[in-house]
Parts: C-alpha cells; structure tokens; sequence
C-alpha cells in the first residue's frame, strides 16, 4: 500500500504516494529525476548514493523513502547558491579530486559532514572521515587535498 | 609579439567537471525515454550444471511483466558474444547471449525479463524457476589442465584452451652455464575491476528509421558498434553507440558483453526502448575480472648479479568463456617478463585453461602487471641469493641509457628510456642509504622496517596495428577530426573515449597552444559513433598518445590549409608563413599577417576563390604508430611490519615515473595516484576468492576489500622525462603505469622486511592473516 | 538492490509500536535500518510488515539519571560518539562508537538496532559486556531488564522475545582512577569486527580493583573474558602480569574463521589486542 | 566446506540407530515442515517454510539414504534448494557400542552456493559449528526423552532442520554496513 510522504528537498517540498519499499536513491533519481546521486552497491559500502538529510551524510540506498518523510534532503544539485558553487565544488575542481566523476557526489557530501563536524581536519581525519566513500581512480591522494582547499576556503569565511 | 602562456605542460584544471561536480553529467543509468521498460536477468546459482527446465509462469503472471526470454527464443537471431583475440591452436568457445543447455560460472544469465519498471522486473526474475543438474565445478587452473575430471566444454575434451610454447636454446644454454637459478612461484591472484558505475546499456529501436541507438558504459564505442551490428545483423551506418558519461572502466569496459547484444536486441523485438543496469553483484560475478596466473619463472644468473635468461611456464585462469581480448592477455606476460633488463634470452610456456569462472581479461596493465612483477621479484630474489642490495643487481641489469632503440629477446623495440635516472631520483627522495641504516638499527630493537624497490617497465600506446588481431576489425591507430567552425570555434571529434582520463581538457590544451585560441574556442566530442567519424578506443594507456597524435596531424593539416589560404590573401610563399597566437604571420616579421577569424571567413566565405583549394576547414586524420611506447620508473615502497599481527604501517611510498612529454602534469598525479592504488590493492587488500565449488565468496564489496582512502598512504609523486621519438607529442602514456609498478614494490619492502626472519615468501593479497602466518612458520623451520 | 513489498508503519509511540508488534506475526522492528536495509534488498530476508521506530519519541536520549546512564534505543552511533556525557563518565562507548562503520552509518545506525541484531563483528557487545550493562526491554505486558551477560545467546540471538522492544541501554558511570581501551581489527571490506576488546580498569593504590574485558568479532557472540579479568584482580596492572591475563582471554572459547581470519588467528589476535588494550586501560587509568 | 567429528550419547546403539533411520514421526515435530513425502526407498522430500524474524525463506529439498548398514553406519545425501542458495551434501554416520553409551562418528562434505555464498562467508564457520552444536543437542534431547514416543525425533529430519537453520543463520548475518538494527 502506497504511503504519502512529503520530503523537502534541496528546498523544494515534494509530496508523493510511494510504495514503503521505495529507496530513497531511486526517489531521487527515478520520481525526481535528481540523477546526480548515484548506485555503487547494495551493501551500504560505496557511498556513492550520499544525500545529506537534515545536515548528516546518509547512503541514501540503505534509507527507505517513507523513512525521509518530513526531513529536509540535500543531493548535490543542492549545493550550489545563487549559481555559485560550493567550495567543496570549487576544491574537487581546483584540486583534481575526481576522475570519472561517479563517486564525486556522494564523496562531496560526506565532506560536507565532515566539514561540518571537523572544520579543519588533519589529512588523516579526511582520510577516515571519507572512509564510507569508495573512489576508483583517484588513489583518494587529490580528493584529501581538494577537501583541504575546501575547509581552508570555508574557514576563511568565503561562505 | 605578445605570447601567450603555454598551455602544454600546464596545471590546468578540467574542464569536464564542472558537469560532474554539480550532478548535472549524464551516465547509462541517468537516461529516460518515453515508454522505457527494464531488463532483470536470471542468473546461474551454480558454477557448473546442466540445465533442465525453465519455467516462467509465475513471472510472466505479475502486472507489468512484459516478456521473459531464454536462449531458445533467442536461437539464431544473435551472434555470439564476440572474442577478437586469436592464438595458435585456441579452442574457441560458443558463447551465447544467454545460456544454451548448460551454465558454466556463477552468475551466468538464463534468463531475461523485462517489465515497465525496474521493481517489478526484480520481483518477476525471483519468481523464474530454473531446474539446475549440478556438475564438478573446475577451479583451479593448474588442475585445470590436467587430465581427467569434469570438462567445461565438452566438444574439446578437455579444458585447455591453449598450450603455447616459446623455446629459446640460447635461454637453455644459459641455464646450463648459469653460477645459480632463482627460482620463484608467483600467483597473480584474480582481481575485480570495479568500476565505481557498474555497467549500463540502453537501446532504442526507430523501427521507421530502421536505425538502432545504444547507449553503453563502453570504453570503445565504435569498436562495439562493428561487433553489435555483426551480432543483430544489421548494416553498421544502422547503429549508433553512445558512450555518454562513463564512470571508470579499467579495461572491463573494453569489452562486449551478453548484455550489450541483448538488450539491443530486446529493444528491437519489443519495438520498445529497454535498460538494463547491472548491480554489484552482478558485476562482481559477471563483469570480467583481471589477473588470474600462476607463474613458475626462473633466472639464470651469474656470481656477479647478472641475469642471463628467464624461463617461465604460466598457467593461465582463463574462466569458462573468452571475451573480447581473453587469451591474449597473458602474452603480455611473457613478452615483458625481463622488464627493463638486459636479459639476452627468453623462454617461455603457457597454459590457457577454461575454469567454471567469469573470464578474464584487460584491467588496469593488462599482462603488463604480470610481467613487472616477475622481472621485479626476480630482481630481489637474485638479490637475496648473492647477498646483494636489490639497487645493485639492478643497476647491474639495467639495459643502459645509450642502447635505444633496444631490441628485445622476444622482438620489441624499446622506444627510449633512461632507468638508472629515475632510479636515482627517486633513492634520492626516499634516502635510500639512510633508510637502509634505520632498518639496521630497528632490526636490532626487533622491529622490522622494510624497503621494496620496484624499477618498472610496460608496454603501451598499442601500437602498431599488426599488433591487434584482424577479427577486431580495426588496428592500432586512432582517428581525429579538428574542425574550424566558421565562428572560429574549434571543434575536435576525437575516436578515443575517455572516461575519467581528462583529454577533453588536455586535447584542448594541444589545441590551444598549437593555434593560439583560448581553451574555451575549443570543444573536444567524443563517445557517439554518429558524430565521431571513427575511433578504436580508450585502453592500455593509449588515449593521449595516439589520440593526442591524431589530433596533432590534424592541426597540422588544419595549419597548412590555413597557411595556403593566408599566402593567397598575403602574396606570400605558404614556407614562409607560421600559424599560432591567434594568427598567421611572416615568420620573417610576426608583426606581418592576418587574424585567424580573417583566414577562417576566407574559407568559409570563400568568395576570393583561392585556386586549388577546397572551402571550409576541417581535417580528418588516422594516426597509425610505428611502434609501442615504453613508460618507465622506479617505486619505492617503506613500512614497517607488525610481526605480532601482520599489520603493516606506511612510512613512505615514492613514486618517479617518466611517461615522456607531460600536456598537464595534473591529469598525469591524477592517473599515477589512482594506478598506485589499485597496484597496492592488489597486493595488500583485493582477491577473488571462488571456492572450491566454483561460487564466488568474495561477492559483494562486504568481502572484496577495495581499499578506502585510509588504507592508501600519501603518494610522493615525482618525475624524469625521456621523450618518446615514436610520436610527434613524444608522449608515452600514464594510466597504467602506476598499477605496474607498485604491486612489486610492495611485496618487495614486506618480504624485505621479513628477510631476518626467515621469510623468503608470501601470496598476494598480503593480508595481516597471511604475514603473521609466514612469519609463525619461518619460526618453526 | 530492490526490496520484496512490505507494508509500513511509523508509529509515533511505544505502546502503538508494540501494539503492532503483537498484530502481525513476522512484522520487523526498523530502527537505524543499516543491517535490515542491505538484507531486503538482497532479499535474502522479507517481511510482511516493517515498523519503523524512527518517529517513537524518547528512544534518542542519553541521560545520567540516578547514578545511571541510560542510553535510548534510538540514540546513533554517531551521537554516542560525540556524547559529551558519555566522554566523560563512560567513555568506552565514545571510543567503541567511533570504530563502527563509518561516518554515514554512524549517522543512522542505532546501538539498540545492533545489540538486537547480535552480529558477531558488532562492535558494542564487547563494550556493553565489559561494562556490565543493562538491556530494558519493553512488552504488551511490562517492561525488563536484562544484563548483558544473559543478553547475548549465540549468533544473530538474544534473549529479547518476539514481542518485545529494546528501549534502553544502562551502564554506570566510571569510577574514579578508571581507564578504557577498544581495540579492533577491522575486516578490511565490510569493516566488521574481526576482533574487537574493550577494556576498563579501575585503579585503588596502583592495583587493579576492578578489571572488565569484553571480546567481540572472534566468535559467534561476544563474550567476557573473566578468566583473564581474574589474573589481574588486585594486582599491579604490570607488563608481565597483563600479558599473563591476556593470554586467558581466549580461554574456553571456540573462534570463528573466515577467508580473512581463521579461528587460530583470531584468537592469537584477541590476546595481542587484550594485552594491547589492558595496557592503554591501565595508562588512562592511572592518569584518570 | 567440511565438517568431522565425534560426540558420544548416553544410551545404547540401538535406540540412537532407531532414531538414525526414522524419519516420518517426526516430521510434525519441525516447525515450518510443511511436507514429507517418500519418493523412493530410503528418499524422501521435503518442504520446509523456515524463518527467523524477517529472513525467511521456503526451501525445498530431497534426502537419501545410502549404505544403510544397521545399527552402526549410513551415508546421507542431502539438497536443498531455495531463493538464497543451495546445500548439497554428503556425509557418513557411524556408530560404535562403548559401555552402554553410543559413540557417533560425523564426516560430511557440504555445498553450499547461490547469494548464500556470494553474501555471507564471513558466516559459514560460525554457522557451521553452530549448526553442528544444535544438531547434537537436540538429538541428545531426543534421545533422552526416547522412552516417551511421543518426543521423539528423528536425527534425519532434525538434520534437515539444522541445514535449514544453518542456511537461515547465514542469511540472516549477510548485511552491507557495518551499523546494526534489528
């Protein structure tokens, strides 16, 4: 039986009848049409799905729709302002941090919490801060910068 | 004149991202049409059966099923699954779209079913009944080949797929005059490529059109499209193949699987559009894997070091079915085993044998890893042996920097190369000396630092076309086209099809530079066969070398038109014209010449009708290498072990590459820091483990350990640069040399470690278990 | 990657979650869903019914009430982690937390999920047992509490009846001149316990008055290492004398293999971790 | 994956052998155990309905008996099949008189394939002993209350049962993350 949710997401409220086993990466993807957010796996490793829902870094393959009922969800088309981008955006451009650019998204968004929790981290918390972010290409070396630049720009303030 | 910077060897930044870091880029699985229905497929349990009856109807029952196929419907309306590689006296497997009679690995498809959504698809696929008649499944390679026992194939008779043989007297007598014999067993364990996009195909058939549109998370788009129009017979200018975002492929994706035949094909029977997006599972069983070799090699060495021959027998885990390039891949092995060293004489034999496995094929080095590593560990082992530091015995070996072109024993010509250089930089970085005296003195405390030195080579930029097999239907080369809009906007129409490597930024670099236009003038195409004239392809580190070089031919051509028309409009000999900085000019006088934008109106405009020249401007280009490419460099690799656990903990990991010229040493750390990762992970995290059944126990990513960011240590990347005289960029190439060189720096620094202890060696992956184990059982004997 | 159809429900108290608890046989507690979630979509578990307690208030707290910690069922990893309380009066959960999984599961996952859940590589068992917490769980017909000892049966079992609702987790604060340790080995694909000890050890005059030791990841349930807890009881937490104690810890008990970690390994492993811990423990302890 | 050993019962050879070769009156003693049918001399199969909370599955499988040797030895063929995977197996009983106690000897060979296998290695050891020790009890139990027909159980079925709840136990432990819930 179909269950009615109401999810904001990435400001825009949303209400839908979803059936219950409805994951909410595929909300996103296949009733919003938000393809940013990506499938890595079924087994909650790879990441790649990361949304944040109100402010925390989920794998939004391991969270049922009717789960986020009422929450406020953020995918990476969310994160730019006013056509600006985030600096986590401007360092993973700047700093080479992605390759084939699949893992980016959620990679993005787990260091969005993990800047929010740790505002200057050492390279060894990025490293295991991203932990729940697998990344083929990239040998994670650019992505550790990129989240440097990102955390040296939001510490100065720049947003 | 005013000169613009250089944008060849510059860091600058891609302009692929910013589609990719806002979530704005297109992959497989992100496109929608009207009408679009979803492909589930039914899969082997068991490694090896035969196959009773199938029935369907409970599927076929749910809302929204649309259809669910078997082999029998599919009977003669397909070709097989393509294999373009040949070898002398191969058995060629029938390999159909969906299993005929039997399934012969885990994972192989019985069944499709497509429904409206990707739901209701999974939920009829549960409900297909499969009556299996299990076999004795064959596993492992060496038994394989054996006599006796189940048979894979049974029109063969056995499950050797191949015996080749490459004897050398000159090898046997230098093992018979040899002062020692080093001999090694190595297993190259089987490894999963791991694409972070699993693979994805949707097709779309406009009956009306007659014209077949498919998009595929494909390294070859134009490649496949041959193969697919050959397997659905249709005239080839009736497929197009898309390759829209691709997320990784590391030569998986160099392929042409099951799924890229039939979901074209269900597409046209359906008279609907059909996706299917495979899972990690799926892709773990059913998407090749790499690797997969157990190699006996032996050196014949002299009192002083120097190593006169190797001989090895490798035995080859080729997995129940060959795909595109399969048992070719091995031969890369043999071919490279001596590595960068002055080795006069090889031999060699192999085995294919088909196990009841997914095949192998290309990832990431491609044979190449297979050979470092044996020329690598040889090095170390010859060093052990005579007592000597692993440096010497190389510098011992290495083929000297004035010897290029070096011809080898297995008749390659090395292009150029200078090892001792980037050896000596990067013991440089790293402090070898004073590393070798901490080791000494922690030695003393019981703690164990080992140093692993990896003075790599590999073979890419493949190659001369004869190199590639006739039934690929295309060679070695690479194709570009460089159109001039009449806007002056500079389109590039590449036949490499980069998935993470960069060249829609690098290319534009070369473009930049070698017109004098702004990076943004320049748009780089590639991935759609009906936009891309022609193209073989992004695989073993070619995309820039060959690609690059067709682009490169291209402006030259582009130049020389342009310089004709300016010499009409200039009253000046086209000799003494050049084209760059936005301009034709006076080589004698710079000041002296015309814009690009007056060159360009005068080809498009073309009312001064310049005689003996066509309108427009654009040029069609098909580089064809005289040779492959030989990137090179040294790895070194410092941590120290935990004996009491098995643990390891990084101190250092120093990496000096030399892939000839460099257009942006970003992509180049890029693409160094990424095939380090996965040569580490090959040897201290990642293996496939099938059991003795054939099931695949490493399934999921819960049991393959793909290493995350904390489990890579931080990289020093440096570099020497020894350009390539083979091509006109002198580039080499970059994407795989990183994954060559660093498995057998690691495997070198642990067993260095160890060497007190008695350790002589242990199996990849080294896993904490594993070292604890040999070190136990180095105690005991 | 699709889960079988269930039906929903998201109770907004306990006694309605319960009450649909008791409605449908088979009906499936979901807590933070990170071990139920992957098992549905790989269908190799369904249910006909899921009741979500995500919406039962008062199940997120952590409170010091009366000498007593008590932690909501609900409370995530991520929140005991970051607990200011619990880093100062118990912060062997704030060390255990912050090795589960990782910074997305530690946001949604649960630590009554996982002590209901019982997985053998779960981090906490080990921590609730070396803290000789308390389970309170919730029925139709009342409420009870378990100790964590009688709590754990065997892989993937508890004592927690069908109709039942693990609410609260209870475990006393430190004393003074108490030190902890948690050690792990981490399974390096799914992350997952090979070995994990957790260790406290209270201090009186440079001796061990008290000395707890929780092992989990090694085999088919976590236990507690009394034996070894034992060799050290009032003695001077010594190198000599801790290594004797973990060399007990393994005493007893059969150990599990896998491809990473054979049964032998694992229990050489749980003693090389134990002395570890014991020793970091006592340190902490001593400076505590 | 291979399993062996030993486990002596406190009463004689016969009454253990009895319950070694009698598989109907104790198929309504298994929980879930929706049928048993004799398909031929000394085979049988079955369906059992098996679940533990959410991991439930419906398996269907065949026993036979072989080298039937009274009152001291047998060979047990087993395969079962469901959604999750196969078990297929092979395994000998033995049974040897030792002062009025009965020692029984185990060795058995099991397959086991499908999701099971691909999804949950890291259990099969643990489910493995497991299974092994519950296998023993509750024959021992059986065999305890033997005098009272009515408890008693039959050590093929209640093998039976132990695959399946083998197989459960396994499903039932095969989860991404690393976070729990029940």
């Amino acid at each position: 039986m179909n269950k009615a949710i109401e999810i904001t997401v990435n400001g825009q409220k949303q209400a839908y009848d979803v059936e219950p086993r409805l994951l909410l990466v595929h909300f996103l993807r296949d009733v919003l049409g938000l393809t940013g957010t990506h499938v890595g796996c079924e087994t909650s490793i790879c990441g790649a799905c990361t949304v944040l829902i109100d402010g925390r870094a989920v794998k939004s393959c391991t969270v049922l729709t009717v789960q986020a009922n009422g929450a406020e969800v953020t995918t990476i088309e969310g994160l730019e302002k006013d056509g600006e981008l985030h600096p986590l955006q401007v360092g993973f451009w700047e700093e080479h941090g992605l390759q084939c650019g699949y893992c980016t998204p959620g990679m993005i968004l787990a260091a969005h919490d993990l800047l929010r929790q740790k505002p200057d981290p050492t390279e060894d918390e990025i490293r295991h801060g991203l932990e729940g972010n697998l990344c083929r290409c990239t040998g994670y070396q650019h992505i550790v910068k990129a989240v440097q630049h990102a955390a040296e720009r939001m510490r100065a303030g720049s947003r | 004149m005013p000169v613009t910077p250089k944008m060849v060897g510059a860091r600058i930044k891609r302009r692929e991202d910013p589609r990719l870091i806002t979530g704005r880029a297109t992959y497989v699985d992100d496109i929608r049409l009207p009408g679009m229905l979803h492909l589930s497929l039914v899969r082997s349990m068991y490694a090896h059966a035969r196959l009773g009856a199938i029935d369907a109807t409970a599927a076929r029952a749910i809302g929204g099923v649309v259809a669910v196929f078997t082999a029998a419907d599919l009977k003669g309306q397909t070709g097989p699954v393509p294999c373009v590689a040949e070898i002398p006296g191969m058995k060629l497997p029938h390999h159909p779209i969906l299993a005929e009679g039997k399934v012969r690995h885990v994972g192989e498809p019985i069944a499709a079913v497509v429904a409206t959504s990707r739901y209701v698809a999974r939920d009829a696929a549960d409900l297909v009944e499969v009556e299996y008649d299990p076999l004795d499944a064959v596993v492992d390679p060496e038994r394989a080949v054996e006599a006796g026992g189940a048979v894979i194939h049974e029109e063969f008779g056995d499950n050797v797929a191949f015996h080749t043989e490459a004897p050398s007297p000159e090898a046997d007598r230098a093992f018979r005059e040899a002062d020692r014999v080093v001999k090694l067993r190595i297993v190259q364990q089987r490894l999963i490529p791991m694409a972070m996009e699993p693979r994805a195909t949707v097709a779309q058939w406009a009956s009306g059109d007659r014209q077949l549109t498919v998009w595929s998370s494909t390294q070859i788009p134009h490649l496949y499209r041959t193969q697919l129009a050959e397997a659905l017979h249709l005239p080839e200018n009736r497929v197009r193949v898309i390759a829209p975002e691709v997320g990784g492929g590391f030569g998986a994706k160099l392929n042409v699987y099951r799924e890229e035949i039939l979901v074209p094909w269900l597409a046209m029977k359906l008279g609907k559009p059909v996706k299917w997006t495979q899972s990690r599972r799926e892709d773990f069983a059913a998407t090749t894997h790499g690797r997969g070799q157990v190699d006996y090699v032996e050196a014949a060495v002299k009192q002083d070091g120097t190593v006169t021959a190797i001989r090895a027998k490798v035995f080859v885990d080729l997995g129940a079915y060959f795909q595109f390039f399969t048992p070719m891949i091995s031969g890369f092995s043999t071919m490279l085993m001596h590595g960068c060293y002055r080795v006069p004489a090889l031999s060699s034999e192999q085995f294919g044998a088909f196990t009841n496995k997914m095949a192998t094929d290309a990832y990431r080095g491609a044979g190449r890893p297979e050979a470092a590593f044996m020329a690598e560990r040889l090095m170390d082992e010859v060093a052990r042996e005579l007592g000597m530091d692993p440096v010497a015995v190389r510098r011992k070996n290495f083929i000297p920097k004035d010897a290029f072109p070096y011809a080898t024993p297995a008749g390659l010509t090395f292009d150029s190369g200078d090892y001792e250089k980037a050896l000596d930089k990067a013991l440089e970085i790293v402090g070898y000396d004073e590393l070798r005296k901490e080791q000494q003195e922690l030695r003393k405390q019981g703690r164990y630092l080992g140093i692993g030195v990896s003075t790599y080579l590999e073979i890419c930029g493949l190659g001369p076309s004869v190199m590639l097999p006739p039934k690929l239907k295309a060679g070695g080369w690479e194709s570009c086209t460089v159109r001039i809009e009449p806007s002056g906007a500079v389109t590039v129409l590449t036949g490499i099809s980069p998935h993470g490597q960069g060249q829609e930024t690098s290319f534009a670099q070369i473009v930049a530079d070698s017109l004098g236009v702004g990076m943004d003038e320049v748009l780089v195409v590639h991935g759609d066969t009906a936009t891309v004239q022609s193209g073989v392809g992004t695989f073993g580190s070619r995309g820039t070398a060959l690609g690059g070089s067709a682009l490169r031919m291209s402006l030259e051509k582009i130049k020389s038109k342009m310089k004709t028309i300016a010499s009409h409009m200039m009253e000046a000999p086209p000799d003494a014209l050049d084209v760059g900085e936005g301009k034709v000019f006076l080589k004698s006088d710079p000041s002296k010449g015309l814009t690009l934008a007056q060159v360009i109106d005068a080809a498009y405009n073309f009312k001064a009708g310049i005689p003996n020249i066509e309108p427009g401007l654009d040029a069609t280009s098909f580089y064809e290498p005289t040779n492959c490419l030989y990137p090179f460099g040294t790895h070194i690799a410092v941590f120290e072990v935990d004996p009491e656990t098995g643990r390891i903990q990084w101190r250092r990991y120093v990496a000096v590459d030399d892939c000839g010229n460099v257009i942006n040493p970003m992509l180049v750390e890029g693409q160094v820091h990424g095939g380090i990762a996965q040569g580490l992970a090959q040897a201290l995290y990642e293996g496939v483990v099938y059991d003795e059944n054939g099931q695949l126990v490493t399934g999921t990513l819960m049991d393959y350990a793909v290493p995350r960011a904390h489990m890579i240590p931080h990289l020093e990347l440096d570099s020497t640069v020894t350009p390539t005289p083979v091509n006109p960029l002198g580039v080499k190439g970059v994407g795989e040399a990183g994954t060559i060189g660093s498995t057998p720096a690691v495997v070198n620094a642990m067993l260095d470690a160890l060497a007190p202890l008695g350790v002589k060696s242990i199996d990849m992956p080294l896993w904490p278990e594993k070292v604890w184990r040999a070190i136990q059982e180095a105690k005991r004997s | 990657m699709i889960p079988a159809e269930f039906d929903y429900s998201a109770p907004t108290s306990l006694d309605e979650a319960l009450a649909l608890l008791g409605r449908q046989e088979d009906a499936k507690l979901l807590a933070g869903g990170h071990s139920l979630l992957p098992a549905l979509k790989l269908r190799l578990a369904s249910t006909p019914h899921l009741i979500d307690l995500g919406r039962v208030p008062g199940l997120t707290e952590i409170r010091e009430d009366g000498g007593v910690i008590a932690i909501g069922a609900m409370a995530t990893h991520h929140s005991i982690e970051t607990s200011e309380l619990l880093s100062r009066r118990c912060p062997l959960l704030t060390q255990c937390a912050a090795w589960i999984g990782d910074l997305q599961v530690r946001n949604r996952g649960t630590i009554g999920g996982s002590l209901a859940h019982a997985d053998p590589g779960a981090d906490y068992p080990a921590a609730v047992l070396a803290l000789e917490g308390e389970i309170v769980a919730r029925s139709a017909t009342g409420t009870r509490t378990i100790a964590a000892e009688a709590f754990f049966v065997d892989m993937l079992t508890t004592t927690l009846e069908p109709g039942e609702i693990l609410t609260e987790v209870r475990v006393q604060p430190f004393p003074a001149k108490t030190g902890s340790s948690y050690r792990k080995e981490p399974q390096p694909a799914s992350g997952f316990a090979i070995v994990g000890v957790a260790v406290a050890v209270t201090l009186d005059g440079g001796r061990c008055s008290k000395v707890r030791i929780g092992v989990t990841g090694a085999a088919s349930k976590a236990w507690r290492a009394k034996a070894a807890e034992e060799v050290l009881q009032g003695n001077a937490p010594e190198d000599a004398a801790i290594a004797a104690a973990a060399q007990q810890t393994t005493e007893g008990i059969e150990m599990n293999g896998d491809i990473f970690a054979s049964a032998e390994y694992r229990a050489h492993l749980v003693r090389v971790y134990a002395r570890r811990a014991l020793r970091e423990a006592a340190d902490r302890a001593r400076s505590a | 994956m291979k399993v062996s050993g030993t486990h002596t019962f406190p009463a004689p050879r016969e009454r253990v052998w009895s319950f070694l070769i009698d598989p109907y009156r104790l198929a309504r003693c298994i929980p879930g155990c929706d049928k048993l049918e004799t398909i031929g001399e000394n085979e049988y199969t079955g369906e059992v309905n098996v679940g533990l909370a959410a991991v439930k599955g419906q398996y269907k499988g065949k026993v036979k008996l072989e080298e039937i040797r009274p009152p001291e030895h047998y060979k047990m063929l087993v395969d079962g099949k469901g959604k999750q995977g196969f078990i297929k197996g092979s395994g000998t009983v033995d049974l040897e008189e030792q002062n009025g106690a009965t020692l029984l000897r185990y060795s058995g060979d099991a397959q086991i394939g499908g999701p099971l296998a691909s999804v949950g290695q890291r259990m099969i050891d643990g489910a493995t002993r497991t299974m092994t020790a519950q296998f023993f009890t509750a024959m021992e139990a059986e065999i305890a209350a033997a005098p009272g027909e009515v408890a008693r159980q039959g050590i093929l079925l209640n093998l039976w049962r132990s695959l399946v709840k083998g197989i459960r136990e396994r499903l039932a432990r095969v989860f991404g993350g690393k976070a729990t819930a029940r």
